[in-house]
């Protein structure tokens, strides 16, 4: 089980700001192609991977992440903090 | 150095001059202050959404890399989420150093990576709808000068 | 823009507070505050000398090319003179935009001009001895980046 | 008459912060040589004008600006503000 977060857009387009995910994918881009599977709103939120970021982990990564290990994976827009 | 992550509202002079004192003997103190903005008279709030846990860790990295790269005698970073009105402060950052140029740069570098690389997200609510903020290319670009 | 050249002490974190008020609507504002330094434990005090007249004309000449350069809602000059100790605030600029790239700019101008070509000089009162601050190279050399 | 004012250490080398000067020097230059003439502490302040720096009616300028019309030349180092 990993927990998966979305924020910002994501978060509205998914519905839910986290939730527990049973899977095996090995990467975060297999992880998304298992959610885009299930419903129509991940793939909505999912339809266009340049618009977004990923965390593995609480660290910035790239969607070829591993997941081996992974607590934790958060899918959100580029940020717009300061 | 200081990393405060709040919702509730900050004196920006009241923590300037607590951290000039902190970091007593630099000689160089700089600071930035965010303020919402109303651009055209139509803002009713700003929301800022953040990553609890992941904020944190990403400004102290951020913090420790300008520190290895200026020399510095202290560091302030201060950020705001939830609910925001204009005129409201968002957040602010503060260096000291002995050299005021390490003082601006490792400053501009904190608000560099702060806008693209700390997990915050703003949504402004108008009069005429809601909207998320979006990030802009020069704020990516301005990456590459570190 | 205001231009103050004072005896007296000031209270940085107040003026930017009140710098911030006059401002409002700019979204980002920088501040830069000098702080006197003793660097090896032994300064008695420092001996700022001005030249009253030329002073604030040659500063107002900076600020009106600040504002020039960049679009600024507002700058600040606070410059003291006269007897001052270690840690005490010798000077501060401010500077408030919609850009931040243009308060940090503005800002950063400002303290590269009003080091080398505001008319200012300082004598340092030590344990061993008096002498005048001697310009440095790299602060002319700074000017020629704008 | 000109007003010539001295900062910093050459105010201290000349012993004075200002003066009036009578003079027909036309450049600046013309009376810094007219200075240094009349006495020693006036030929140590001036002697090496790279260490000097000089404005005429407030106003940074070079050495060899005129003084026509001029109330106050003011010489002094390298500024140190900020």
């Amino acid at each position: 089980m990993i927990d998966v977060l979305y924020f910002a857009w994501v978060r509205e387009r998914i519905g839910v700001p986290r939730e527990q995910v049973a899977t095996n994918a090995a990467t975060v881009a297999e992880l998304i192609e298992e959610l885009k599977a299930r419903e129509e709103r991940y793939a909505l939120a999912f339809s266009d991977l340049r618009a977004l970021r990923v965390a593995v982990d609480q660290e910035l990564t790239d969607f070829d992440a591993s997941l081996v290990g992974v607590r934790e994976v958060a899918f959100f827009p580029p940020m717009t903090g300061g | 150095m200081t990393v405060r992550i709040q919702t509730e509202s900050f004196d920006a002079g009241a923590e300037l001059n607590a951290f000039t004192d902190t970091a007593a003997g630099a000689g160089a103190v700089v600071s930035f202050t965010g303020v919402v903005r109303d651009v055209d008279g139509s803002l009713v709030a700003m929301e800022i959404e953040h990553y609890p846990g992941m904020t944190e860790k990403a400004i102290a990295t951020i913090v420790s890399e300008a520190q290895t790269r200026w020399d510095l005698a202290g560091a302030l970073v201060i950020h705001r989420h939830g609910r925001l009105t204009a005129g409201d402060q968002i957040m602010m950052v503060a260096t000291a150093s002995r050299h005021r140029v390490d003082a601006f740069q490792a400053a501009e570098f904190l608000m560099d990576y702060l806008k693209s690389r700390a997990p915050f997200w703003k949504k402004e609510m108008t009069q005429s709808g809601n909207g998320w903020v979006e990030a802009r290319d020069e704020d990516e670009a301005a990456l590459d000068r570190w």
